[in-house]
């Protein structure tokens, strides 16, 4: 039972990363390729991680071994970092793309070349 | 002093979190507890200027975290979940009116900004581009903009998102 | 055994970043794609029972070796010029 | 259908690279990236040296009952990555200087400067 | 001239939990995977996310070369007399002559597959702890030298 | 159980070598950094997964310092980028 | 001319490789007494449970130490590279 939820989530998530991957292929230029990575491919290992965080609640309860309970606790650390660096990483590429002079291609407003630079 | 004791505070507890389950006092063993004291105090006194950098204890009190959990858990999570699954329309349809826009956010706080920035980053099909450091104003670059968006020359963060207010969340978690 | 499929995927990752880092002019993206190099040996040594490796590829390997390189850079020229 | 050795091609190939970037290369900094990738080469192969087939890591802690992999050559191993990370930092610092000195990173620049 | 704020919050967030972490995988170095060298290398990458997030005259204001000097060569020092600790006693260099003994770091080891236990090891712990500081010192001095280079005519 | 967790192993494998495709084909740096992102999300979910059919709980430690230091080179590559380094 | 023996050379040591390399199966290490004495014993004699860190700390320490004196002189080098100075 408990088994077949894990697996549910694991298929989510591995759906979602495919998804994201898929995306960076498609999409026109870099701000849309950095949403479909940062979005989709959070969410889908988030669901891995908690595919992996309850199989290791049923082991825990059938083996009352206290491994396991590291185990889950180190995959929620792994994600809840992965969720924190992620966004701020792919804010910090989207600002060195727009610094750099890449403009957004199809694109029908953009109110950050209206400011003029400062620095 | 009080940056000191915050640090070390969060640093031991981010180490029993680590090492839970090595024993029998509670869930820890005698030695981790007496090693995990020494090196928190360590890094202390290491990062304590850094962790703290404006000095105010506010984020030390628990009603605050405990609802930053809640808020990461229930509204984060479903605006998430609402954001994917349009996403991932548009990855398989493939249409897309992306376009920069300025929000006003009136948070007071670089933590509050910070929570705000990653928030937008994560949800509604928007990505935080750039800030501007005077005003406090976000640029969001969204995947489709509504017509009624394109005119305006700024808009507020609370038109970003649909089911809950989050701006207000994060107002009564960081200020 | 049946590791082996995942073994291959790996090592033609490897040789594909590899290659990447040969072909390409420009030094950012050779660096980039040493950058991806030293992520996918770092997963096989963990698929090779040797998480000590890993650990340690993928904190200098990736991290900071990437930081050292991009440094280099600027100090230097970014473009790699055509031998003529 | 899957070759047996192939990790052994795979190092076989990439130290093939590496070599090649050596060679043909001009560019200080690519020159130091393929003597990075030799050195990745070799890393692997001397994991792979001592890996057993169906083994588990040399870790008692929490292990299951299997035959474990060879130890040394992980630890020698570990101290080579180390190693390796120092030679490259030292060797990116002579070719700023190199550049400072004689505007270029080229190797071929540099040399008709020296004569 | 800097990253914008959000980068520098994060950082400022992320530095003592990435030192917590590091510490944690030196002093574990023996029971789980990891060690001096390793956990070194993730306490320089915590110094080097300082580095980047922030200006260079700011950060060099927070990370002194001498500091980084003085704290590499008391790692070496530190494990070298650790190692010579084993001569007193009359055996040979590197001997490791508190495992097992029932003092610091000194319970019993059972055969076999075990669970975690901090308390043993002997002075491979101790070691660990002095090359992790020599790491981190050795590879930011390394660091804030390439930095320097690019930042200041000499 | 443990052979669907290793099929999911080879497809976030698969996966890995199609944003590889990207990191190629990428007309500018930018592009390359977002591919370089994804391997790296990729490795960390392959990872948790990995611990779990290798049977070895200890080993979900390396997942972490990945996901701490992964961010590190994807700084360093931005703030290049940027102009700001 | 010189490319072409470059090419040539970048051959002739991926072969040597190959030739090197072709007689050692994979998955099937040597079985040498050195490693087994390792894993047998590095539990009760230095108390540690990871063999790699009782290898790297206790059986062979001075590989170790030789490897932390290299370190310490490449910090050296590096700093003494981009020194300041003093008469300009």
């Amino acid at each position: 039972m408990i088994t077949t939820a894990a697996m549910i989530c694991i298929g989510i998530g591995v759906l979602f990363n495919a998804l994201g991957v898929i995306g960076i292929l498609r999409f026109p230029d870099v701000y849309t390729r950095l949403h479909a990575e940062t979005k989709m491919t959070t969410f889908g290992t988030i669901f891995l991680a908690l595919g992996v965080v309850l199989y290791a609640g049923g082991m825990l309860m059938n083996t009352n071994d206290t491994q396991y309970l590291t185990l889950a606790i180190h995959t929620v650390i792994a994600v809840i970092a992965l969720a924190f660096t992620n966004a701020t990483g792919s804010h910090a590429i989207a600002r060195a793309a727009h610094r750099s002079g890449q403009l957004p291609d199809p694109s029908v407003v953009n109110r950050l070349s209206e400011v003029k630079r400062r620095d | 002093m009080i940056r000191f004791l915050v640090t070390t505070i969060a640093a031991y507890a981010v180490y029993l979190l680590l090492t839970a389950g090595s024993g029998s006092i509670i869930l820890w063993s005698e030695s981790e507890l007496i090693i995990g004291l020494c090196l928190a105090i360590i890094v202390g006194i290491a990062s304590s200027r850094i962790f703290c950098r404006t000095g105010s204890p506010r984020m030390a009190n628990p009603i605050r975290l405990l609802l930053l959990a809640v808020y990461a858990v229930i509204p984060l999570f479903i605006e998430m979940a609402r954001a994917n699954i349009d996403v991932a329309v548009r990855v398989i349809t493939g249409n897309v009116r992306p376009g920069i826009v300025r929000v006003r956010t009136g948070m007071k706080t670089d933590l509050g900004q910070l929570i705000l920035a990653n928030s937008i980053t994560l949800t509604p099909g928007t990505l935080t581009v750039d800030i501007d450091d005077a005003s406090g104003d976000l640029f969001v670059h969204l995947i489709n903009v509504p017509d009624d968006i394109r005119t305006k020359k700024s808009i507020e963060a609370r038109e970003l998102f649909s089911f809950f207010n989050i701006p207000a969340w994060i107002r009564r978690i960081a200020e | 055994m049946i590791e082996m499929i995942l073994h291959t995927i790996l090592l033609l990752g490897m040789i594909g970043a590899a290659i990447l880092v040969f072909t390409f002019k420009d030094l950012v993206s050779a660096a980039i794609a040493f950058g991806a190099f030293s992520f996918i040996l770092a997963l096989e040594f963990y698929l090779l029972q040797a998480p000590d490796v890993a650990i340690a590829e993928a904190a200098i390997g990736a991290g900071l070796s990437t930081a050292a390189f991009m440094i280099a850079i600027r100090g230097t020229s970014r473009k790699e010029r055509d031998e003529a | 259908m899957i070759p047996e050795q192939i990790p052994y091609i795979a190092v076989i190939l990439i130290a093939g690279i590496g070599i090649a970037t050596l060679l043909l290369k001009k560019n200080i900094i690519k020159m130091i990236m393929g003597l990075a990738i030799i050195e990745g080469a070799a890393n692997l192969f001397l994991v792979s040296l001592g890996y057993r087939i169906g083994g588990i890591a040399p870790i008692f802690t929490n292990a299951p009952d299997a035959d474990m992999v060879l130890p040394t050559v992980q630890a020698m191993t570990l101290t080579n990555i180390v190693i390796g990370f120092a030679t490259t930092a030292l060797l990116l610092a002579f070719a700023m200087m190199i550049y400072r000195k004689y505007g270029s990173v080229e190797a071929n620049n540099v040399r008709r400067l020296r004569e | 001239m800097q990253m914008s704020s959000i980068v520098r919050t994060t950082a400022d967030i992320l530095f003592p939990f990435i030192l917590i972490y590091g510490f944690y995988i030196v002093i574990h170095g023996h029971l789980t995977p990891g060690g001096g060298f390793q956990g070194g290398a993730v306490l320089a990458s915590g110094v080097l996310l300082l580095l980047f997030a922030y200006r260079y005259n700011e950060s060099t204001r927070i990370v002194k070369k001498t500091v980084m000097k003085t704290i590499e060569s008391g790692g070496l020092l530190l494990f070298i007399i650790t190692a010579l600790s084993a001569m007193l006693l009359g055996a040979g260099f590197f001997f490791n002559w508190a495992a097992s003994g029932g003092m610091i770091f000194g319970d019993l080891v059972a055969f076999g597959s075990t669970a975690a236990n901090l308390n043993t090891g002997g002075l491979i712990p101790i070691m660990n702890l002095a090359v992790g500081i020599e790491v981190v010192g050795a590879i930011s001095v390394i660091l804030l030298a390439l930095l320097s280079g690019i930042k200041e005519k000499i | 159980m443990i052979d669907l967790v290793f099929i999911a192993i080879v497809v976030l494998g698969l996966l890995i070598l199609f944003a590889g495709i990207r990191l190629a084909i990428g007309p500018s740096a930018p592009d390359r950094v977002v591919a370089l992102d994804t391997i790296n999300t990729l490795m960390v979910g392959a990872m948790i997964l990995l611990a779990v059919y290798l049977g070895q709980t200890i080993f979900v430690d390396v997942a972490i310092v990945y996901a701490l230091l992964s961010f590190l080179g994807t700084l360093a590559i931005a703030k290049y980028i940027g102009g700001e380094l | 001319m010189r490319r072409n023996l470059s090419i040539i050379i970048v051959i002739l040591m991926v072969g040597m490789l190959g030739v090197i390399v072709s007689g050692i199966s994979f998955g099937e290490p040597v079985d040498h007494p050195m490693d087994r004495y390792f894993i047998e014993n590095s539990q009760l004699e230095s108390g540690a449970n990871n063999v790699v860190t009782a290898v790297l700390f206790d059986y062979r320490g001075f590989d170790t130490l030789g490897e932390a004196a290299v370190l310490f002189t490449a910090a050296l080098g590096t700093m003494l590279v981009f020194r300041r100075r003093r008469e300009e």
